[in-house]
């Protein structure tokens, strides 16, 4: 990175794959051959898009390091500027500052069974661990997955679960309401996570998705026996300047950008309920 | 209607040393001025070319702070025009649009923006000849005041006047 | 008469507040020459509530702006409040918008005989140490800096007082204190400092907006104190979606965000003052509103906050006024 | 190299105009035609007369932090060949010329200390304030016009703090004298004045002698972190406290240590800026996610926010540095007449309450 | 996004003034546009071709597309870029011919401005959303309000078609003002031998509800679904139950009840039938006059009625219907001549008004059909006829023409002369109007055939001299003051909106003009529909009408209706309001100012208010929008950013 740190520098869209009616997923690379193959990144750390005239906004890369033909980022279309992004075709120039955050402490997570608990946009940033994960498998031991989203239709990467599932992944799929042709769990997630009721014995969950999920999705894991400090999420959307100078992204002394983006329950529980 | 009516040229460019690059943004309803700006095409009645036209639905759509926005930030004339009171496509979307314009009309020489650069009025879908009038005029009215001074310096970093943010 | 009052709002305060929710009033602040706002459920307080001329703020404001009365449930008791004549037109002006369904509130109506605007008591004793400051009869009584000074209320009073027209309160469900006598009934005393603008030449009318908007810091206080100003944290001035302002400080952004304000209160602005008491760079932003008020006074006859059964002008028509 | 001049009051405009081709100078100035109207620091102007009656309204952040300045600019250039192919040049055009600010008090020049910390002393450098940072120079006036809502000694200050200062001014019967405290200040002076001679020399001693026994405040900001977490969740001390506050955003713009800023792009066509403006933490939007969702959506988080910022974040951050510098600024310009002090004070009072 | 811009030619229509070339090379520079070019015709079919070929070829997301007025081909490109797949508000036009080209000859002035206006179309097109019709089904029954003869005219023509009709009637008969006429210009045909098959066929078909003696009380809902409540009128006789014999009239010893039916001129019962040939044929009271409702003791119609129908403790009653159409025929009233002083303000017996002398020359009225004065009985000899009673008069606030007056005077002046042939009549006019098919010679044969004497001018008064009227006035064509001495003077009374049109316009929200009578939604083109979709207007109440006219128009209504209930369900105009819920404040100004009634308060979860725009319903019009303070309700391709950015540009 250059000295200046408000200084994105210039990427160009390679591909654009298109997730669910308002999610799509871009796979960018640096302008600048050295630096793409230089750029290393831990998995859970972010990058900061510019769609200038627009603005800039925050997304988890979600490839994993150990796969660098591109960096892949998925962003959901809510505000300003994923409105924007989801106008863009693959060729344009975006800028990107990255990578940023602390990302996830997956070398503390080696050794152990590991849930994901992912909703909707919340398994992009799941994603790029649990392909690190799968491309390290034997470092870890089960890894089971819990993803839902309100129908099959709002799924991402449904076009990779083959792939997760012959990485060695216990992938369980659910959706909000019967759909015709679909042939996984129904129901909501923090529902689904009960009925699995994986064991907390010398386990990680890392969940993402909307707060209300993951409001009971916390409850439920308490429920089942996790320890605060064994479940882990990330807040990357709270995230502005990402370089800790702006001020916004404090929760309490915290600033998510600079100690997180990825806390363990136990952290953001001394940070004030400022969620 | 032919050619020959006394307004059908546009008005000789007597003034244009001073007013190259007028220009007036017009909001026109979309049932009877902007109709009515299509009759004077149609009939090829001449007119200046400075104004722009922006086609709204019905004048109750225009906000006056449309208006505000346009003279604010340097438009030299702000024409409004819909269908006569009473004649709404929507009925009454032009009794409000009038008390509004109206308002803010009687309001902007007070903070300092001359009145007669926005101008409200009612032409029909029918009336090409009357909105021909209508713009001559008022492209007139805009050249003689000439340019809009405007409020002050736009690239709002530097505010100098006593402000002395940098 | 000042303290018999005083004694007399808290007697009824005492009655009523086993009925109310809370009370909000005005009490002494940490500065002589203004209150603060207080809103008070324990009987224990109510001998802090004050009135009188340091009384300036206007409470009716917090009847409706976040997080004051979201999701009240419907069998809640009425809220209590202080409202001298021109914060009684806010609250008029909101029971008219339904903000405020009337009888949520118990109104304790203050009669007023003007408010002190501490500048101008800045100009004459300079802006030392005010360490106290009493009203005596019209006096106005201020030790600073070791030096006590006298000066005539008269000459301290709010802007907007000296053309007060409605020092009673429009409604109240009880009265405090003696009934005031206007100062103005006439539009040419209410609106004295816009024609005195207005008279100008408009190149000077001009001149003087860019001299005084210059030093908006757009914080958004006048915003924010304005009762009516009811988008609060949704208001345009703000949002990217629709952009009606950029971020940036350049007179365009800053007289375009004052156009908003008064658009927005035109027909609807009761003329409290609160927004120019507020600003932090005294700007006189009240005036602009003045203006618009008269405009409506005079084209459409309507002057808000009188009626609670009316309708803002601008929210309504007549077919019939073809000369406008 | 000179050391210390004396100013004769009359003598300050012609002093300051040919100070200001040395150097940028700012100074404190009335922004409106009014002796007891707001005032602020501006670019001096010759005629252009100094306030040092009073502390200025607004504070000198600005000189350091503008409200709006441009970050980027950026421009998508078209190939003449295919508009398709749009290429995309960003620039970060930055100039920081040497600044004096002549007039400073010692509270906002402490108050840099903050900015400091989070500008320039973080892992990440912004070069904009600290290459501005690096180039100014603060002349500050020993401060003998405290008032009731004043507390610079509370937080660690003092009216004759000259910590950061680069020369210190002290106002005398019929003048100033200025002392240059660093070196690189000292040229700044040569040729402005004569050293003063021994007796007002002998009273500005005196002054600031008696100045910096002034204890300004009673504040006592010790355990206020500890106290405010646990007042945290007590939300009715925060009601209690904040009821009246109307969350614009007067205190954060006025003060010297709000640093807080939003980054915005404007564009016009293909060409555009990506600016920083000053941001509130007492506004809604200040915390608002593109998804709607808020963090603190009310005033009572948002102003705890700013209360915890202040005495409990940046402590716990910054090695027990204070987010605030005393000037009460905040309770000066508050509309309801907040007052941080009380606010603060109560924190430790009964917090089981 | 990729937006691409087609410059059009217009042969040499635009590229005779407007450097189109320049045009196109000039947008390719603004931002986001990819591709760019000028065409010979656009709207051609190899044109819309070259639209759709770029927008596969370049991945255009968006078109604009400067040639015509959007007026002209907005619809044309809308749909060629839907067939080339994009949405088709994906589309702008920039009008570059009309306001352009066509009118003025300066051709670099021209080119200037035709490159804004595209540079507008495109900033506003960055803005652009793609939008979605939706289907709501549509309920095919039709709500009639009126019995007059366009009403009935309208429910007939529904029922035929196989819809279900509700007509609600607040008269206890229908027929309406016709079904009083003795005969009707200019054919002379018996009014209720043309209109009383037609009142029959309403009773008799089975797919009408008739509610006669009933009230709008009101109206919710929306195009193809509205609810409607309608008050059924205490009547004091159970309907399903009388038979309509008559025994109870009979027998009814309030003798001196208002007769409305002969305008006054006769005396009912206080129970009663109004006339022999009502539909429905059914009794009613009139509670002023009755002596039972008035606590004297009576109950005789009670007593007689064979089958008990009489029931003096009914109430008014509400019943619901629902509808997905409704026809307002709700006709007019006549002016009350007491307004005018000089005519003796009413106190004359023998000065009638025009209705009256209907009734009077009917056979069915209070003399049988003859003609006899009300004062003493006597058979006029001299009968004056003054126009324009309450018409083109501005000093009783009814400056218009109402359109019949001439006619009915003609006409009756010719019954007259039938009549009594040794009468004399005199008309006095100010101008005759008589415009339709065989009118102005149905006048002529009125002075030429039956010796009508016309006499051009205003009555400046009316007194009684003797026994006779003096009929004062002038003779402006000859210009001297004329005197007439009259038996009977009839009135040409005007023609006024119908009594509380306006609050019924209200629960509709359709408007009315000054007068009351209702707003159609363009005076050539959309005579019948009104700004409120799914309420149509049919005859007098949208103005003075004849009854050819009344009953064309209650056709046309009803063929509205046919078109929509054609259909299931209707695709909904997604160009409307849209509330975005995050920012709406709950202030209710839009539901205070919209039009339509589109708006209406949706309850989120913790009783949070937040306004909701009913897309069926909401027209587009954006007052809302313009009303909003905080700008949450944004009216859909209009909405402040895109009108916002087409300003930007133009201030750059």
């Amino acid at each position: 990175m250059n000295n200046n740190p408000y200084l994105p520098e210039l990427a160009t869209i390679q591909e654009i794959i298109t997730e669910t009616g308002n999610i799509r997923t871009l796979r960018i690379t640096l302008n600048d051959k050295d630096r793409m193959e230089r750029f290393t990144f831990r998995p859970g750390q972010v990058g900061q898009i510019s769609v200038f005239g627009t603005g800039e906004s925050t997304f988890v890369i979600n490839s994993p390091p150990t796969r660098k033909d591109y960096l892949q980022f998925s962003v959901m279309k809510a505000g300003e500027v994923t409105s924007r992004i989801h106008q863009l075709n693959a060729g344009d120039q975006v800028g990107l500052r990255a990578p940023l955050g602390n990302g996830f402490g997956f070398d503390e997570m080696k050794g152990h069974d590991i849930l994901f608990v992912g909703g909707g946009i919340g398994m992009a940033p799941l994603r790029t661990l649990l392909l690190y994960m799968i491309d390290n498998r034997a470092d870890y031991g089960d890894i089971t997955v819990i993803y839902g989203a309100r129908s099959p239709k709002d799924m991402c990467y449904t076009y990779e679960f083959e792939e997760w599932r012959a990485g060695g992944v216990n992938l369980i799929l659910t959706v909000d309401a019967e759909f015709p042709g679909w042939k996984e769990r129904v129901g909501f997630v923090p529902t689904v996570l009960s009925e699995v009721a994986p064991s907390p014995n010398n386990r990680i969950a890392v969940v993402c998705g909307p707060p209300i999920m993951i409001k009971f999705v916390l409850f439920g894991l308490t429920e089942l026996g996790f320890e605060d400090q064994q479940i882990i999420t990330t807040l990357e959307k709270r995230m502005k300047c990402g370089i800790g100078i702006c001020g916004r992204c404090n929760a309490g002394s915290k600033y998510v950008c600079l100690d997180g983006p990825v806390f363990s329950y136990d952290q953001i529980r001394a940070m004030g309920g400022e969620l | 209607m032919t050619d020959s009516s006394p307004r059908s040229s546009a008005p000789a460019d007597q003034t244009a040393a001073n007013t190259q690059g007028i220009k007036i943004v017009g909001f026109l309803c979309n049932w009877c001025s902007y109709g009515g700006a299509d009759t004077a095409g149609v009939c090829r009645f001449k007119q200046p070319t400075d104004l722009r036209i922006v086609r709204i639905p019905c004048t109750g759509r225009m906000d006056p702070l449309f208006v505000a926005k346009s003279l604010i930030y340097g438009m030299d004339g702000v024409l409004v025009s819909g269908c006569h009171p009473r004649d709404c496509h929507y009925a009454v979307g032009n009794f409000y649009a009038r008390r509004r314009m109206e308002a803010l009309k009687l309001f902007l020489p007070f903070m300092g923006i001359d009145t007669r650069r926005f101008r409200y009025t009612w032409v029909s879908a029918s009336e090409g000849q009357q909105w021909q009038k209508v713009v001559t005029e008022f492209s007139e009215e805009i050249h003689r005041l000439g340019p809009n001074p405007g409020v002050g310096p736009r690239s709002g970093e530097n505010s100098k006047i006593s402000n002395g943010l940098r | 008469m000042l303290e018999t009052d005083r004694i007399q709002l808290h007697k009824l305060v005492e009655e009523a507040l086993p009925e109310l929710d809370m009370m909000i009033g005005w009490t002494e602040s940490c500065d002589p020459l203004q209150t603060t706002p207080v809103f008070i459920r324990d009987a224990k307080l109510i001998s802090k509530l004050t009135l009188g001329p340091f009384c300036s703020q206007n409470l009716a404001g917090y009847l409706v702006k976040p997080p004051a009365l979201e999701s009240v449930p419907k069998d809640a008791k009425p809220i209590g409040i202080c409202v001298k004549g021109c914060d009684s037109r806010s609250l008029v002006a909101l029971i008219q918008e339904k903000f405020i369904s009337r009888d949520r509130v118990r109104i304790f109506g203050i009669p007023c005989r003007g408010t002190i605007d501490w500048r101008k008591v800045a100009q004459r004793v300079g802006l030392s140490d005010v360490k106290s400051a009493t009203v005596e009869d019209d006096f106005l009584v201020i030790d600073a800096s070791g030096t006590t000074h006298r000066i005539g209320l008269e000459d301290v009073l709010a802007r907007k007082c000296l053309g007060c027209r409605y020092p009673n309160p429009i409604i109240q469900d009880v009265l405090v204190g003696q009934v005031a006598t206007p100062r103005s009934s006439s539009l040419e005393t209410t609106y004295r400092d816009v024609d005195a603008l207005d008279n100008k030449p408009i190149e000077e009318r001009l001149a003087f907006w860019q001299s005084e908007l210059d030093r908006c810091i757009r914080c958004y206080a006048c915003r924010n104190a304005c009762p009516l100003c009811v988008c609060q944290d949704k208001c345009i001035a703000e949002t990217r979606e629709p952009r009606w302002l950029t971020q940036r400080v350049g007179l365009p952004e800053k007289f375009l965000f004052h156009f908003i304000h008064a658009m927005h209160l035109a027909g609807r602005c009761t003329g409290c003052g609160e927004c120019e008491r507020v600003c932090p760079m005294d700007i006189p932003v009240t005036l602009i509103k003045e203006k618009l008020n008269k405009i409506m006074e005079e084209m459409l006859g309507y002057s808000a906050g009188l009626d609670p059964d009316g309708v803002p002008p601008l929210l309504t028509f007549n077919p019939g006024e073809t000369e406008i | 190299m000179a050391v210390k001049i004396f100013i004769a009051t009359d003598r300050l405009d012609s002093v300051l105009e040919k100070l200001s081709t040395k150097i940028d100078l700012w100074i404190p100035a009335l922004l409106k035609d009014d002796k007891s109207g707001p005032t602020g620091f501006v670019p001096y102007e010759p005629g252009k007369a100094v306030a040092f009656d009073r502390q200025t309204t607004m504070s000198l952040k600005k000189v350091l932090l503008p409200q709006v300045e441009t970050l980027l600019r950026f421009e998508y250039r078209k190939e003449p060949e295919g508009a398709i192919n749009s290429t995309l040049a960003v620039e970060d055009r930055r100039e920081a010329r040497p600044t004096l600010v002549f007039g400073a008090r010692p509270c906002d020049v402490r108050a840099l200390t903050t900015l400091d910390r989070v500008f320039s002393n973080g892992p990440y450098v912004d070069p904009y304030y600290t290459e501005r940072r690096k180039n100014t120079l603060f002349a500050t006036l020993v401060c003998r016009q405290t008032d009731a809502k004043c507390f610079c000694s509370s937080v660690g200050g003092g009216p004759a703090d000259m910590e950061g200062s680069h020369l210190r001014i002290v106002r005398t019967d019929d003048g100033y004298i200025v002392e240059a405290l660093t070196k690189e200040a000292q040229s700044l002076l040569d040729n402005l004045g004569d050293a003063p001679d021994a007796s007002r020399e002998k009273q500005a001693a005196e002054i600031v002698e008696e100045v910096s026994r002034r204890r300004v405040g009673d504040l006592d900001t010790e355990g206020s972190a500890e106290a405010f977490r646990k007042r945290f969740e007590q939300t009715d001390y925060w009601v209690q406290m904040v009821s009246q506050c109307l969350s614009c955003g007067v205190c954060t713009y006025v003060c010297p240590t709000c640093y807080c800023f939003s980054i915005t792009d404007e564009a016009e066509n293909l060409k555009g800026e990506r600016l920083r403006s000053w941001d509130s933490c007492m506004f809604y939007h200040y915390t608002l996610e593109a998804s709607g969702h808020n963090p603190r959506p009310t005033k009572l988080e948002r102003y705890r926010n700013r209360v915890g910022h202040k005495f409990s974040y940046i402590p716990e951050r910054y090695e027990g540095l204070l987010g605030c510098c005393g000037c009460g600024r905040c309770i000066r310009s508050c509309p309801v007449s907040i007052d941080i002090r009380q606010v603060v004070g109560h924190l430790k009072e009964n917090t089981n309450e | 996004m990729r937006i691409g811009v087609f410059v059009c030619n217009c042969g040499t229509n635009i590229a005779g003034t407007v450097d189109t070339k320049r045009v196109a090379s000039e947008a390719l520079s603004f931002a986001d546009v990819v591709y760019a070019t000028n065409y010979m015709y656009t709207c051609s079919e190899p044109g819309q071709q070259e639209i759709q070929r770029a927008i596969g070829e370049h991945g255009l997301q968006g078109v604009v597309v400067a040639a015509c007025s959007p007026r002209m081909h907005e619809p044309t490109f809308r749909r060629a870029v839907e067939k080339a797949g994009l949405n088709r508000y994906m589309f702008e036009m920039a009008n570059i011919r009309e306001h352009v080209s066509w009118i003025g000859n300066d051709r670099e002035a021209n080119t200037q401005k035709a490159i804004d206006l595209v540079r507008m179309a495109v900033a506003k097109l960055r803005f652009n959303n793609p939008l979605f019709s939706s289907k709501m089904p549509v309920n095919k029954r039709l709500l009639v309000i009126g019995g007059g003869v366009a009403g009935i005219q309208a429910a007939l023509d529904c029922a035929d078609g196989g819809m279900d009709v509700v007509m609600v009637e607040r008269k206890q008969y229908i027929g309406g003002k016709m079904a009083k006429l003795d005969k009707t210009f200019p054919t002379i045909d018996c009014s209720s031998c043309i209109l009383g098959p037609k009142m029959v066929d309403v009773s008799q078909k089975e797919n009408i509800t008739l509610y006669a003696a009933s009230e709008i009380e009101s109206i919710s809902g929306y195009i193809g679904n509205f609810t409607v409540q309608i008050r059924k009128k205490a009547t004091y006789v159970n309907w399903e139950a009388c038979t309509g014999c008559g025994l109870c009239t009979e027998k009814c010893p309030s003798k001196k009840a208002a007769d409305y039916f002969n305008e006054g001129l006769g005396a009912a019962r206080a129970i009663n039938i109004p006339f022999p040939q009502a539909i429905p044929k059914k009794a009613a009271i009139d509670a002023q006059f009755c002596r039972q409702l008035n606590g004297k003791k009576c109950g005789v119609c009670a007593k007689v009625c064979p089958v008990q129908a009489v029931d003096f403790e009914m109430k008014d009653s509400i019943v619901t219907e629902q509808v997905g159409a409704i026809i307002v025929a709700t006709g007019y009233d006549l002016f009350d001549h007491s307004a005018y002083g000089e005519y003796g303000a009413g106190r004359y017996p023998d000065v009638i008004s025009g209705i009256q002398y209907e009734r009077i020359l009917s056979a069915s009225g209070p003399y049988g059909g003859h003609i006899r004065r009300p004062s003493d009985g006597k058979e006029p000899k001299d009968i004056v006829f003054i126009s324009c009673v309450g018409s083109r008069d501005a000093s009783v606030g009814r400056p218009y023409c109402s359109g019949i007056c001439c006619m009915y005077i003609a006409k009756q002046a010719i019954l007259t002369r039938d009549h009594l042939p040794e009468s004399n009549s005199y008309v006095f006019y100010m101008d005759i109007r008589s415009p339709g098919k065989n009118y102005d010679e149905f006048v002529r044969r009125a002075q030429e055939e039956y010796g009508v004497q016309y006499i051009r001018g205003r009555v400046g008064k009316i007194y009684p001299r003797g026994d006779r009227m003096v009929v004062q006035g002038a003779d402006t064509l000859l210009g001297v003051q004329v005197e007439v001495e009259a038996d009977l003077v009839v009135l040409a009374t005007g023609v006024e909106s119908s009594a509380g049109a306006g609050e019924l316009a209200e629960k509709l929200r359709i408007s009315y003009d000054q007068y009351g009578f209702y707003m159609e939604s363009h005076p050539k083109l959309r005579p019948v529909e009104t700004n409120t979709a799914g309420v149509y207007l049919a005859g007098a109440c949208q103005g003075p009408k004849d009854i050819p006219s009344s009953v064309a128009q209650g056709s046309a209504a009803a063929s509205k209706v046919q078109s929509l209930f054609a259909h299931d369900t209707i695709e909904t105009n997604p160009q409307v309001a849209l509330v975005n819920e995050r920012t709406c404040i709950s202030c209710g100004k839009c539901i205070q100012v919209c039009p339509f009634g589109a708006i209406q308060w949706k309850e989120l979860r913790g009783g949070i208010k937040k306004a909701e725009v009913l897309p069926t319903v909401c027209q587009g019009c954006g007052v809302c929008n313009a009303t909003c303070p905080p700008k949450a309700i944004q009216l859909q391709h209009a909405t402040d950013n895109q009108i916002l950015a087409e300003v930007n540009e133009l201030c750059a």
